[in-house]
């Protein structure tokens, strides 16, 4: 079959599907229709879209962890003491799993048990297969979602929705670029047409799952405008496999004005783009990810930034905030600190969300140049795609109309460099490919000129390695000392 | 004096990059002549590339915490393979979870690590141990 | 002699100050000469005036955190401690000092030296004496400011001056009203203007020392104009006296906009005012004070309160901001929790400084709002002064012209009655005898009943209350549950 | 049902008046008659008002850190004066610095407070105490 963003006909999926459940043991016991009777049953406080809905429309901020553990029974009481403060629960999955090694998934957790401690940094959930992802359903009280960054990401999402899950993370761009080195991006694309037909398939058959293309990508001066096409992009490929529920994702920058017009122009733009490629009848959200950079060793200093990340979200008006923990810099947080940054996130979005309306005036012109930049990249990824978005996305990476700044892939150019503006704002210091017009790039150089000259140097890599540093070293611009 | 080659590298199914882009910058402005393999390298790799370039130290990095997983018996392959005078650092979030420093660097050198550094570390240190390292292991020569 | 605003008599001040100095014993340490000697051979970096005029040539937030213990040795421990992070430093005074209550201060003193950890809320400096109080100079490496809340502080003022405190808090309607029960506002008045003298005698030796009228007042539920206008009235009177390094406080209202706002408007009026009653030559700097209301018990919540300050503070250009801490809903906090809240801050100031600009033109018309306001009521003081602005003071709280909301004195009327809008901001239920215009009262009233059709109930008390209560609870505004 | 008489006061040099203010608003909507001193109230003028208003309860409040020194001695000064029947209850940041709340707790219960509140106390629950303490007493008598 060529590959294109086309549903992919339920012939191909069944004959693709024994291939994907047989890639480890597990995968047999995957059976589809008592996954749906499964989700049928399950009460309203445990669907993901729901939640989403709700906070919406009570204009709430969702707070979301991450959490992952080697064993079920600790993965399972970690989660229970988070729904303590958090509104919804993620089961982040470990880096072997998503790759797809589950032979060293499996030693990771022998040798957890062996130590009596986690030795993996996530729930390798298809190892532990469909009965132990179904008892983290019905012994959590809320809405849980798989969060990882697994380029084939199948046979997970066959395990994982049928036991309940009703959110899962990922896209074909957004979990290949920042998170392997050499797989084609043909391929992740493909992978994840299969997971999105997957969801498209629960929605026929009366399930609604919500869909979240990963926003923040290298999570480290991604400008937004280029993580805003790529989740445009995905969630376009998720729409056409019958995906009906999305949640579109934003890192934050760290600048206020940049950042609340980001989640503005995310959800203008999705609109627009969506409604232009003639998908109607969806339900739109979106997530802001706290600080996804390097932060701060020193505990209170990290409580700042997650603070200052909660505060934006509010701000802004996020559907959603992924919440960061005092451990950030030093490694995966225990329960108790990752508890204390969704109690600090909690008091300050709900302290700040009532106050949402007062920045809009004061961002349209931020807006507007992210709908600017992000349509002239949108358009030339679609005329290399020849009009199809699968093909462009392709396309546009080998060309590097697409570019993830400091992601590891060797399918990613590399060449579009940001630095911070004089106010912190991400802005370009090298374009790379990326088509943008004249304006636009003056617009830029200037604004990078005007740090030059307030710090007396000239715009240089230097300045690049500073900003990448600056967070966890306590500023936001990477001044020279 | 001789430029060394030195083969930088994230171990196992590690992705993260920024780091790593970092060092590569950092030494190759220190004068060395630096292979770097990037992200997901298996310990075959380093040593492959170790060999093919002569290269006097390979520069582990690990930070998404299945380090101490994927670093185990490096040394000994090195050994296996005949790299027997290189050094070895190893550096990042090294374990899962916020760890006791001192016992990780136990851990690590344990494992034959010539040094261990923490996510925190000066790079302009790191250079200062790593010129002395290989000075002392060029006059052992 | 009459009570006025006017410049106390040399030798008036003169036959003052044995009486001042006699209170008691410690009072005969005291040598002016002696003192201005040490004072000019004091570094720069020791310098209160110094840090304060740097910081605003360099656009930088100083921290200050609030710091004092029973006995000397801690306490200086505990300043050397906190220099670590912070920029200025003070020594707290503990609440028997602060009502001339030496005798009890001394049992503090001894309890304290029994119990082996201090039994007083701060530092009894009268008591322990001007060598003590030189010791902290000498050895805290950074400038050390006096942070009370004394109605009579002549003799407190004369000991630490001379020991080589280089700032001041306090006034004589800032430290009465919301800190005393009984004390005539003209008599603490009078007191201050002795201090205040003192401050201009030191001036006129060369010895710069910073005086800071206390802005949050009753710390809660404030709003910006009456603030705003006690604290230029102690800043005349200062001026009047001879003391020409001002910093005016606010604090934290908890409304983005309005917080902004009022560090903008407060500078502007000011210097306004000052001018127009015939005072130049003077350094003016402002001081933000995170949260001073009723805080949040959980630490990761205090931390986003915290931090929330720490960024409006940022975001406002204030000079200073003052740290709360962690343990703030508890108790007097640890050196260890005391240095966290000054991390924190530390990082979001930095973080933010380079924001500033962002926000100015949004908040242009809440500025103006204040300004009306407090211009309104400082007029109808000068009127009910008959021109002079100590009797009109004492005659506007009187009338209810001046009211604290909450505050404790029996001077003080407490009829104007405060709650917040639907946005959060600070805005008026009950006007009391506040001599507002209709426009501004008018305001008031719409923006209440907005919030009150927003909850569906009319403007009452219960919403005050809680109000009162929704920061430590988790909200700014004190939604019905 | 008989109105009882509370008297509500901060002890010592403290100034903080918002939470007496609550007070004596709740109290009065609980339907009792509330005497309030507002804050910086001497043992004697507790007692003064209380034998003055045969108030069944004086509800202290201390929240500046001098409540250790403040309210020791108010039980005995209440026997002494002839209060011997009086409740006594003492709430809010009792001690200096952040403290186990069973520690002062015992500490103030040693004291010849009858109840002990932290600060969090949710006023309702001291209501239901209240009745049942006043309850007692009115049976006892
Ligand atoms: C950005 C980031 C990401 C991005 C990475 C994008 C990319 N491709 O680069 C994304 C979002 C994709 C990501 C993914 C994941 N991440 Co991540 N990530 C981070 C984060 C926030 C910053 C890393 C960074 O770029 N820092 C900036 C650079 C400059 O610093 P650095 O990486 O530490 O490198 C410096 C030093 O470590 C040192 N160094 C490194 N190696 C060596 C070697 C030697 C010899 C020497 C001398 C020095 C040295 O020098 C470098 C330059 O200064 C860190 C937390 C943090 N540090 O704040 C977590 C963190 C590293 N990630 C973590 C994890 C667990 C993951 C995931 C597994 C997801 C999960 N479970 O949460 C996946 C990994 C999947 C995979 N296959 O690897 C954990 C690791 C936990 C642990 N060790 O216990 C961390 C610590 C966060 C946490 N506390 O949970 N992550
Ligand atoms: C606002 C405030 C101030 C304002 C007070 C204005 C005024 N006149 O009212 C100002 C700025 C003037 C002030 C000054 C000082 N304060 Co003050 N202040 C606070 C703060 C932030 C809030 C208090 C408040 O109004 N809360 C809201 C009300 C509704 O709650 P509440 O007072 O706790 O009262 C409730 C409960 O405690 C309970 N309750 C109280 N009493 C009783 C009694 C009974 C029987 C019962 C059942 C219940 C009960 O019910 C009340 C209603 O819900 C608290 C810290 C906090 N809580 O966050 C510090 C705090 C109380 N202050 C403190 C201190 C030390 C001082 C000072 C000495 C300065 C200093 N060294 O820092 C001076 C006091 C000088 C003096 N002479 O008293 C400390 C006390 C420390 C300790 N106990 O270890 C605190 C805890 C802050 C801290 N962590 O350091 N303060």
């Amino acid at each position: 079959m060529d590959f294109e963003n086309k549903r992919i006909p339920d012939e191909r999926f069944d004959a693709l599907r024994p291939e994907v459940l047989g890639a480890w043991p597990t995968g047999r016991e995957v059976d589809f229709d008592e996954g749906v009777a499964f989700h049928h049953a399950l009460p309203e406080d445990k669907r993901f879209p729901v939640a989403l809905d709700r906070a919406d429309a009570e204009r709430r901020v969702l707070l979301q962890p991450r959490a992952g553990v080697a064993l079920l029974e600790e993965h399972i009481a970690l989660l229970q003491l988070l729904a303590q403060e958090a509104d919804v629960l993620p089961t982040t999955i470990d880096a072997y799993t998503r790759q797809n090694r589950y032979e060293e998934a499996q030693k990771g957790i022998d040798k957890s048990r062996q130590a009596g401690h986690s030795l993996l940094n996530g729930f390798p959930a298809v190892n532990h297969g469909l009965g132990a992802c179904r008892e983290i359903i019905e012994r959590v009280p809320k809405p849980v979602q798989v969060r990882h960054g697994t380029p084939d990401a199948r046979l997970l999402a066959e395990l994982t929705l049928a036991a309940g899950f009703t959110s899962y993370e990922g896209g074909g761009i957004s979990y290949n670029i920042p998170y392997t080195k050499k797989v084609p991006l043909q391929k992740s694309i493909e992978d994840w047409q299969y997971v999105d037909r997957l969801v498209g398939r629960y929605e026929a058959a009366g399930v609604r799952i919500n869909r979240e293309p990963f926003g923040p990508l290298s999570g480290t001066l991604v400008p937004p405008f280029m993580s805003h096409a790529i989740a445009i992009i995905e969630g376009l490929l998720a729409l056409e496999q019958g995906v009906r529920s999305l949640t579109l994702g934003y890192g934050q920058a760290g600048n206020l004005m940049q950042d609340v017009a980001a989640i503005h122009s995310l959800r203008q733009l999705a609109r627009q783009w969506f409604e232009a490629e003639g998908y109607g009848d969806y339900q739109l959200s979106t997530v802001f990810h706290q600080w996804m950079g390097g932060f701060p060793e020193n505990e209170s200093k990290a409580f700042a930034v997650i603070t200052w990340g909660g505060a934006v979200a509010a701000l802004a008006g996020a559907t959603k905030v992924i919440v960061k923990t005092p451990h950030e810099a030093s490694g995966i947080p225990t329960g108790e600190a990752n508890l204390q940054g969704v109690m600090a996130t909690s008091q300050i979005t709900s302290m700040l969300v009532d106050q949402q309306a007062s920045l809009v005036a004061l961002v349209q012109p931020e807006i507007e140049r992210i709908k600017r930049e992000v349509n002239t990249v949108l358009r030339a990824v679609k005329t290399a795609g020849e009009g199809d978005w699968a093909k462009g996305a392709v396309r546009a990476f080998a060309a590097g109309i697409l570019d993830v700044p400091f992601a590891p892939s060797v399918h990613n150019k590399g060449k579009l460099l940001p630095v911070r503006d004089n106010e912190g704002a991400i802005r370009l210091f090298d374009f790379g490919a990326v088509p943008l017009d004249m304006d636009t790039r003056a617009f830029h150089a200037a604004k990078v000129k005007e740090r030059a000259i307030a710090e007396g140097r000239e715009p240089c890599f230097q300045m690049v390695i500073d900003d990448i540093y600056s967070i966890s070293k306590g500023r936001l611009v990477g001044r020279p000392r | 004096m001789s430029t060394h080659t030195i083969v930088l590298g994230v171990i196992g199914a590690d992705c993260h990059a920024v780091g790593n882009k970092i060092l590569e910058a950092f030494f190759t402005r220190a004068g060395y002549r630096v292979v770097n393999l990037g992200v997901m390298v298996s310990q075959d790799e380093f040593i492959d590339a170790a060999i093919e370039t002569g290269a006097a130290a390979i520069l582990v990095s690990s930070l998404y915490g299945h380090g101490e997983i994927d670093c185990a018996g490096l040394r000994d392959r090195c050994l296996e393979r005949g790299l027997d005078r290189i050094l070895l650092y190893v550096g990042g979030n090294l374990v899962v979870g916020k760890a006791d420093l001192a016992a990780t660097r136990e851990k690590f050198l344990a494992m034959g690590y010539d040094r261990v550094f923490p996510p925190s570390v000066e790079l302009d240190e790191v250079a200062v141990l790593l010129r002395q390292d290989l000075a002392a292991k060029d006059e052992g020569r």
